[in-house]
């Protein structure tokens, strides 16, 4: 297992430094800069030009890039020129916010697929079966910000049972914090739970041809029982690989929700930044996605071991 | 042993069961091609005769819901939501196909490729660096390519499309290196390398049409990921700009009048859904068609 | 009725949505303790009546007539999946045939076995891990402590298919049905397997309902025999009266095409068609083997065939003038070991596949290589096809080195030397056309498309397909047919040297016949030296003149066919050939 | 036919969640009581930070001033300017020099008295370190002086009408000797509030002081929240946890609110939406091109469908709360035909111009409809939209890359900056700058003419199309007080604020 999590950690770090460079790269194509949005439109070129210089934005590329990275090593992502304050808080603030939504969404979509895509594919030739497949079929094609509103309207609006929008640390109250989690993570995990949905059905169903089943069924248990106690924890290892490449892509896919219910995620931090031009702070978000992205990879790789034997054998 | 049923002389159970769960499969991809029919038609329809001119605006008609002259209703501007419906199409159309274009044509070689090389002793590490490489890939949010693009080449249905294309890579690369990896490693390729077949020759002689089924539901699934993702870009302003029509920003844009007129937002979304419908039941059924470990076990 | 143990009347089964039924009212019944065969080739219909009686029949399978069992309320067909269940592992239990795939992954053996003994309760919670250790003792299983925590994966086939039979005797049910239990393991493991399925079903007073394609097998299992053809019961009877008076026309066809010793007046093995002037198994191999008080066969009761059968002198001949010109094939002191490590190459226990192998093959030869699962039979092939190259000593073919060789002499070599491999469904690319299939090798060397269509015609014609055949794809022939694929391409480019790896195990016997008359016509029409590598020493024996008997990467004996099966020197030899089931050995022994 | 299908779904969904979140607190968790001395109001533009020394927009300024910073003077919602923390002030004859007594007892939210010092040093810092461009409106000042701590004398270097009117924006703003080193995160100023939190990209949340010199405000905690979204803030204010949306960014919603527990207050700004043409290069250098353009567009058509016919038609560059506001919306009418027949002249028939499009709300709705109606007459836009601000600030505003463009110039009397020379729009000013510089220096009638004939000449030159005033657009609930009907000053003033 050593060379194993020895070779991974090479490449782990290896996989930052190319992200640092190409997030640098991508940056220094965007036109405008971060002095001309602060002067806006009564903007004069001197003020423009004492304000670059301010910013350090005229120094040479490569010494700003080994600047910004000197900063990242040492943990401090540096103060953003354009806000005036550390980075740090405002991306360790965001980072928790979105984390808490999305890995809410992933688990309450990972509770409504694996139920319903197992049951579509137990219950495969009658109409049970080919509904939920339809619905799930359909699910997928809700945009997250569609079933965002009529979750407000409905819940929200008509009948009152949670805020509109809002965000509260948990440790500022407990209700308040539930109350404002339960329509973003519902909205983001819909869609999410439809595409799992899809990937369960059709594990369930490899699983369900396995001559272990048989097996199982040869040994006394029903097939749904045979299917429960046997075949689910074989289908966890490509729900689990799944689950853990939704849960990368929500992480910034969140923005939209993070908009309509105004949670400051690290999605909105990274569109406002962006807005502002404010580099440091861009590629400061974007290296934490990518750290974090590069951790669940890592998680998912080492859980995939831990549920099947064979392979925790091999490496 | 194998489970081949087919004994010379016993031939006539398995033609029939095979022929029925050749209608079966096809339900699916028939009511797929159908959709899909139905949109391109649209699509198609809307270069020859729309009922209005798109950028026809008429403040008077404002608002309305579904009428004799204006059979889907019209927007705040007044335009006619049909013709948008239709101009629209072609968008979508456009954006799904393209997005997947880009990702099939790029991710899948990197796969085979990648694959391919873990064979060779010297190979395996640059296989590994390609994999790493789409990982990063993997993790760089879709949102920024998108932003970026917009801002270099002016926000559109252009750089959000290719964004949207790019942000899918990894997921073919991934599906064509694990598929890949089964034909390698099969008996039939063992069978060409010793017949002196080159490793190019096997990719595309052995491998494509051997990994086609998984990439085509890899294709299904991304063309509805392309389309939303496409929809919502336009929530930040950074999808297909005014005044092109596009469901997805029709769909945001009816986000304001969702209690006062809700079928403004209920057509585009709609069409939306019959899209992402379509090419997943067309997806399902071509995989099962071409995949014969289905065939030979008849379910489906 | 209530007597039988086991009464099924008119079973008919079709699948939905299609008229033709797939079993045909079929009717047998098995008195408590009586083992009965049930015989039949792949698609006979043989596994459906198992998984009718247990029921497991598919869902999408519609089935008549009526299933009772001793101690089981009414028709099994149409009881509900709650009570069956209640009934399978407790009245009726069953081992399947694919030992590999049959227990679940991811669970210890120790909880697959606990879990069945938990379902039915008849032992109390505390003493179930006790009983768990006596199965596994009571199945032979070595160090049955370490054993019970181990995974599948950690388990020889051997191993999974004794912890199969222990889960399925565990409650001491009343019936075991074992479909094809020892078809997937090696011949040495097989016969320990037969021997312990005997064992405990009489320790436990159990029916037996055995199902196999191995007539051999069956007989020394069995005491009666049901014979399934085409979804139909064709004929039943004691083994005896089956085996030496066969009253059905595909019984005496199955007998006369499994017995590898009977050739028919041109030196073919006989065939479904050409059975009828089949004489019967006649034993006259001296069971020198050591297993056992073997009564040598009073040749009385047997009809002598009409024309004496004699060794096949060819071969034998040729391998005389062939030994002054240079041997073809010169293999010395080849050894191969497989190194695993990761990308950091960590030193890990190196895996010895082959150790200072030497053999040579002369021009025109047929050799047999002759080994278990893990002998590196294979590896040996690879390296001569050139797919490998050995860790040290080296390898001639022709005037090619294979172990220095540069990649254009070993494009060459694989050009004068093709592979026709075993799994007839998996070494046939199921996209590709029958004509592409066929033609590929030729596409190598650069041969006009015309000119490769003339050639595959005339490969097709040659292993006895019509060439309407071109335009069809795999998954439209049977095994045997798909085999003939396999040999016409492995022909097409005309090569010196023919590897074939296991050509026939994965066929049915009927059809196995015909495949191997068509290599012996092959190997003398296209003068090809045969490199035949088999776990079958009856295949070898009947189409080999020379054999290699290898054993975890060593040669443990070599020298011509004859004097090897008269009179083996090492012991291995000897126990693989009294291993091998045969069905005069078994009936000469049959009460 | 597909709401309800999700709804159901929802609902099910809803209810396994609604146990998931065991106790929702229901929908606004502030209590009655509370609700009396608090309140949060709704912003779209969020400040990046506290400092507009060196950052402008409109977000900081709106928060601070007239909260946290004062001047000495500020304007009231009819444009008069009414005392600060100037008491009162006098003029000399040559109206060159201005003496201004201060308020007594006036103290800085660090506890620092205010004293003539502080003055002196805010205003002399706005010549020497500000960045902000609105710092030229300080160029005209010669000398300050200050004889003792509650007198201030400034010294203009020429007689000014706007100098005290500028006085009342950001500029005039008063800071602590000591409190300038981290402006970008401190606000350190006279005003009523204090500023207790500033969460950034979230909300201000401004406290009552009670140390304040004068009249003390009626609400003690404000809250300013921001919303990126328009439509989350009016379900926000639908179910109660906001009390005021200011400035709703799609006007639409508004409709939704004509019940009696909300009010719709529909004031003015000092934004006028420009459709600005390039006046110095390109298919609009030519004068008839640009009349064209005036006559074909159907400016209440405009406002009704893109901004739901909130706001006021104006014909210049002046909102109606500057005293020399003069209705010109007559000088150019709805034409079509008339816009043929110039386009034909000037032989631009069909031709294609660029529309830059900034991706705003009120911009991207504009350029739907004004590429219509242009279409219409035989001219066809190339709609190119931008990411503002950083995309439109670089390719449009400073590199001038474009035919014509649509945005909404919010500075208070900006008509003298946007329509200069090396500005954007390119506009020739050399007959207007003679009378802008005698108006300034004249009397107040003079000032106030000079002015006048300045928007006429620029109106009648065609040199933008003014759609219309940006409307003040503000949503509240019935009970809520104090909101200022009008802006135009920077402030959002909350001191006037009340529950009743």
């Amino acid at each position: 297992m050593i060379t194993y999590v020895a070779n991974r950690a090479i490449q782990f770090v290896l996989a930052l430094i190319v992200a640092s460079v190409v997030v640098f790269a991508l940056m220094s194509l965007l036109p405008g800069n971060a002095a001309q949005v602060a002067l806006g439109t009564n903007a004069t070129p001197e003020a423009v030009a004492a304000l670059e210089a301010q910013y350090g934005l005229d120094q040479p590329p490569l010494i700003r890039y080994f600047n910004w990275v000197v900063g990242m090593l040492t943990g401090n992502f540096g103060t953003s020129y354009v806000t005036g304050a550390a980075i740090t808080p405002v991306i360790v603030g965001s980072v928790q916010v979105t984390g808490i939504l999305v890995i809410a969404a992933i688990i309450l979509a990972i509770i409504i697929a694996v139920p319903l895509g197992t049951f579509a594919a137990l219950e495969q030739r009658n109409w049970i079966g080919v509904t939920i497949s339809a619905l799930s079929q359909i699910g997928i094609a809700v945009p997250n910000f569609l079933a965002a509103i009529i979750l407000v309207i409905v819940f929200s609006l008509t009948l009152g049972w949670f805020p509109s929008q809002g965000w509260m640390a948990p440790v500022e109250g407990l209700g308040g914090f539930l109350s404002r989690l339960v329509l973003p993570v519902v909205s983001l995990a819909l869609v999410q739970a439809a595409i799992l949905t899809r990937y369960v059905r059709s594990a369930v169903l490899d699983v369900m041809r396995e001559d272990y089943i048989r097996t199982a069924r040869a040994k006394g248990l029903t097939r749904t029982k045979a299917l429960f106690v046997h075949g689910l924890r074989n289908a966890a290892i490509p729900v689990i690989t799944v689950a853990g490449v939704q849960l990368a892509t929500l992480l910034v896919g969140a923005v939209i929700i993070e908009q309509i219910f105004v949670i400051p995620g690290i999605g909105s931090a990274l569109v406002r930044a962006v807005a502002n031009r404010d580099l440091v702070t861009v590629q400061g978000v974007v290296m934490v996605l990518v750290f974090l992205v590069l951790i669940i990879n890592l998680i998912v790789d080492v859980l995939v071991p831990v549920v099947d034997p064979r392979i925790r054998n091999a490496s | 042993m194998s489970g081949n049923p087919s004994i010379t002389s016993a031939g006539g159970t398995t033609t029939d069961q095979r022929r029925r769960t050749k209608l079966r499969l096809n339900a699916s991809m028939v009511i797929g091609a159908v959709l899909i029919l139905l949109i391109v038609a649209l699509a198609l329809v809307s270069f020859v005769w729309t009922p209005y001119d798109p950028s026809a605006v008429d403040p008077v008609a404002r608002l309305q819901s579904s009428s004799t002259e204006h059979l889907l209703g019209t927007d705040k501007f007044g335009r006619d939501t049909l013709t948008w419906i239709m101009y629209g199409a072609r968008i979508t159309l456009m954006v799904g196909i393209v997005a997947v274009g880009i990702a099939v044509l790029i991710g899948t070689p990197i796969g085979i490729i990648a694959a391919v090389f873990a064979q060779y002793p010297w190979g395996v590490w640059l296989s590994a660096v390609i994999m790493r490489a789409n990982d990063i890939l993997l993790a760089f949010p879709a949102l920024l390519l998108a932003i970026v693009f917009a801002a270099v080449f002016s926000p559109g249905t252009g750089p959000a499309m290719v964004a949207v294309g790019i942000a899918a890579i990894p997921g073919f690369a991934r599906v064509a290196r694990s598929g890949t990896m089964q034909v390698l490693g099969s008996e039939y390729v063992r069978a060409a390398k010793a017949s002196n077949r080159s490793a190019p020759a096997i990719a595309i002689v052995h491998v494509l049409p051997n990994i086609a089924s998984m990439v085509i539901v890899q294709a299904s699934v991304a063309f509805a990921i392309s389309v939303l993702a496409e929809a919502g870009l336009s929530f930040l302003g950074l999808g297909t700009q005014a005044p092109v029509p596009s469901w997805g920003r029709m769909l945001q844009e009816s986000q304001q009048f969702l209690s006062t007129q809700p079928e403004l937002a209920l057509w585009p979304g709609l069409f939306i859904a019959l899209a992402v419908l379509g090419f997943n039941l067309f997806g399902d059924g071509l995989r099962d068609r071409f995949d014969p470990k289905m065939e030979a076990r008849g379910n489906v | 009725m209530s007597e039988n143990l086991l009464e099924v009347r008119d079973l008919t089964i079709t699948p939905a949505g299609a008229e033709a039924p797939v079993l045909h009212d079929v009717s047998l019944s098995l008195s408590p303790g009586e083992r009965v065969g049930l015989i039949g080739e792949s698609g006979s219909g043989k596994s459906l009546t198992a998984q009718a009686v247990m029921g497991l029949l598919p869902e999408e399978l519609r089935s008549d007539g009526t299933v009772s069992l001793q101690g089981f309320a009414g028709n099994i067909l149409e009881a509900k999946e709650k009570t069956l269940a209640r009934m399978r592992s407790d009245l009726a239990s069953m081992v399947f045939q694919e030992p590999m795939s049959a227990l679940n992954p991811l669970m210890r053996i120790g909880d697959q076995i606990a879990e069945v003994l938990r379902i039915h309760g008849d032992v109390a919670r505390r003493d179930i891990p006790g009983r768990v250790l006596d199965l596994l003792t009571s199945v032979h299983m070595p160090a049955p402590e370490s054993a019970r925590y181990a995974y599948p994966h950690q388990m020889s086939g051997g191993q999974r298919q004794r912890v199969m039979l222990a889960i399925a005797l565990a409650n001491s049910p009343r019936l075991l049905i074992c479909d094809e239990p020892t078809t997937a393991l090696d011949v040495t493991v097989q016969k320990h397997m037969l021997e312990l399925i005997t064992e405990r079903v009489s320790a436990v007073q159990a029916g037996l309902l055995f199902i196999t394609h191995d007539l051999a097998v069956v007989a020394e299992v069995c005491e009666r025999v049901i014979v399934m053809y085409a979804g139909r019961i064709v004929e039943t009877g004691s083994v005896k009266q089956i085996f030496t008076d066969p009253q059905h026309e595909y019984t005496r066809g199955l007998l006369a095409s499994s017995d590898l010793e009977a050739t028919d007046a041109h030196r073919k093995l006989f065939s479904l068609k050409t059975a009828r002037s089949y004489a019967g198994p006649i034993d006259e191999a001296e069971p020198a083997a050591a297993t056992g008080p073997v009564v040598a066969d009073e040749p009385g009761d047997v009809r002598v065939p009409t024309d004496v059968r004699e060794p096949v002198p060819t071969s034998a001949g040729e391998a005389h003038e062939a030994v002054h010109s240079p041997p073809l094939i010169d293999v010395s002191g080849v050894s191969k070991h497989f190194r695993s490590g990761g990308l950091l190459l960590r030193r890990r226990s190196p895996v010895r596949a082959l150790d200072d192998i030497s053999f040579s093959v002369a021009s025109g030869q047929r050799l047999g290589i002759v080994g278990e699962s893990g002998s590196g039979k294979s590896t040996i092939l690879n390296i001569l096809s050139g797919l490998d190259r050995p860790t040290s000593g080296h390898v001639r073919v022709g005037d090619i080195r294979v172990e220095s060789a540069s990649s254009s002499a070993l494009r060459t070599l694989r050009e004068d030397l093709q592979i026709v491999f075993q799994d007839p469904f998996a070494s046939l690319d199921p996209r590709m056309r029958v004509e592409d299939i066929v033609s590929e090798p030729l596409i190598a060397r650069g041969m006009a498309r015309d000119e490769r269509l003339s050639r595959v015609q005339e490969m097709l014609l040659a292993v006895d397909l019509d060439t309407k055949a071109m335009r069809r794809y795999p998954h439209q022939f049977s095994g045997g047919q798909r085999q003939r694929i396999s040999i016409a391409r492995a022909l097409v480019t005309r090569p010196q040297i023919l590897v074939a790896d296991e050509p026939v195990s994965a066929l049915d016997v009927s059809v196995r016949a015909q495949v191997l008359n068509l290599l012996t016509d092959l190997v003398d029409d296209y003068a090809l030296t045969l490199l035949f590598v088999s776990h079958d020493l009856g295949v070898v024996k009947h189409l080999c003149s020379d054999v290699i008997v290898m054993k975890d990467g060593h040669i443990v004996e070599s020298g011509s066919t004859e004097d090897i099966y008269a009179h083996p020197r090492e012991d291995y030899t000897r126990s693989l050939i009294a291993a091998t089931p045969s069905l005069a050995g078994a009936l000469a022994s049959a009460p | 036919m597909k709401t309800p299908r999700v709804g159901s779904w929802m609902a099910a969904l809803a209810a396994s969640s609604l146990i998931l979140s065991g106790c929702s607190a229901g929908a606004s968790d502030s209590g009655e009581e509370a609700k009396k001395d608090s309140m949060t109001i709704a912003f779209t533009a969020e400040p990046v930070n506290l400092d507009f020394t060196s950052t402008s927009g409109v977000a900081i300024p709106e928060a601070l001033m007239e909260n946290v910073y004062e001047s000495l003077v500020r304007v009231d919602g009819e444009g008069e300017i009414q005392p600060g923390l100037a008491q009162d002030w006098d003029v000399s004859k040559d109206r060159k020099t201005y003496t201004f007594h201060l308020q007594k007892g006036v103290k800085f939210s660090n506890g620092a008295d205010l004293t003539s010092e502080d003055v002196k040093f805010s205003y002399e810092r706005v010549q020497d370190e500000w960045k902000n461009a609105l710092k030229s409106k300080m160029d005209i000042v010669d000398s300050i002086e200050t004889p003792d701590d509650l007198t201030v004398e400034i010294a203009l270097k020429k007689p000014s009408n706007t100098w005290l009117f500028n006085m009342t924006s950001l500029v005039g703003a008063v800071f602590d000797t000591e409190g300038t080193d981290d402006l970008a995160n401190e606000a350190i100023g006279t005003g009523p509030f204090a500023i207790e939190k500033f969460t950034r990209g979230q909300s201000i949340d401004f406290a009552a002081r009670d140390d304040y010199w004068g009249e003390k405000p009626a609400v003690k905690n404000v809250q300013f929240k921001y919303f990126q979204d328009a439509v989350s803030a009016s379900n926000a204010l639908k179910s109660g946890e906001i009390d005021v949306v200011s400035n709703l960014q799609a006007p639409e919603l508004a409709g939704e609110f004509q019940g009696k527990e909300y009010q719709i207050i529909s004031g003015t700004t000092n934004g006028e939406v420009v459709l600005s043409m390039n006046n110095a290069q390109g298919i609009f250098k030519d004068k008839k091109a640009r009349e064209a353009v005036m006559h074909a567009i159907d400016r209440k058509a405009v406002l009704d469908t893109a901004w739901a016919g909130y706001g006021e038609l104006i014909g210049s560059m002046v909102p109606p709360t500057d005293p020399y506001y003069e209705d010109l919306t007559g000088v150019w009418d709805f034409d079509p035909q008339k816009a043929k027949d110039l386009i034909r002249d000037a032989g631009i028939e069909g031709e294609t111009f660029a529309f830059t499009v900034p991706n705003l709300p009120y911009a991207k709705a504009i350029s739907e409809i004004v590429s219509a109606q242009l279409e219409e007459v035989g001219l066809k836009a190339d709609i190119e939209t931008q990411e503002f601000p950083a995309v439109w600030l670089d390719k449009t505003f400073t590199e001038h890359k474009f035919d014509m463009s649509v945005i909404n110039h919010a500075e208070p009397r900006d008509i003298l900056t946007v329509f200069s020379n090396d500005y954007y729009i390119g506009y020739d000013d050399s007959k207007i700058k003679k009378i802008a510089e005698k108006a300034d220096t004249g009397t107040e009638k003079e000032y106030v003419s000079g002015m006048k004939e300045i928007a006429k000449t620029i109106t009648e030159d065609a040199a933008s199309d003014f759609l219309f005033l940006f409307p003040n657009l503000v949503i509240a609930k019935s009970d809520v007080a104090g909101i200022p009907a009008n802006r135009v000053s920077d402030a959002f003033r909350i001191a006037d604020l009340s529950w009743n």
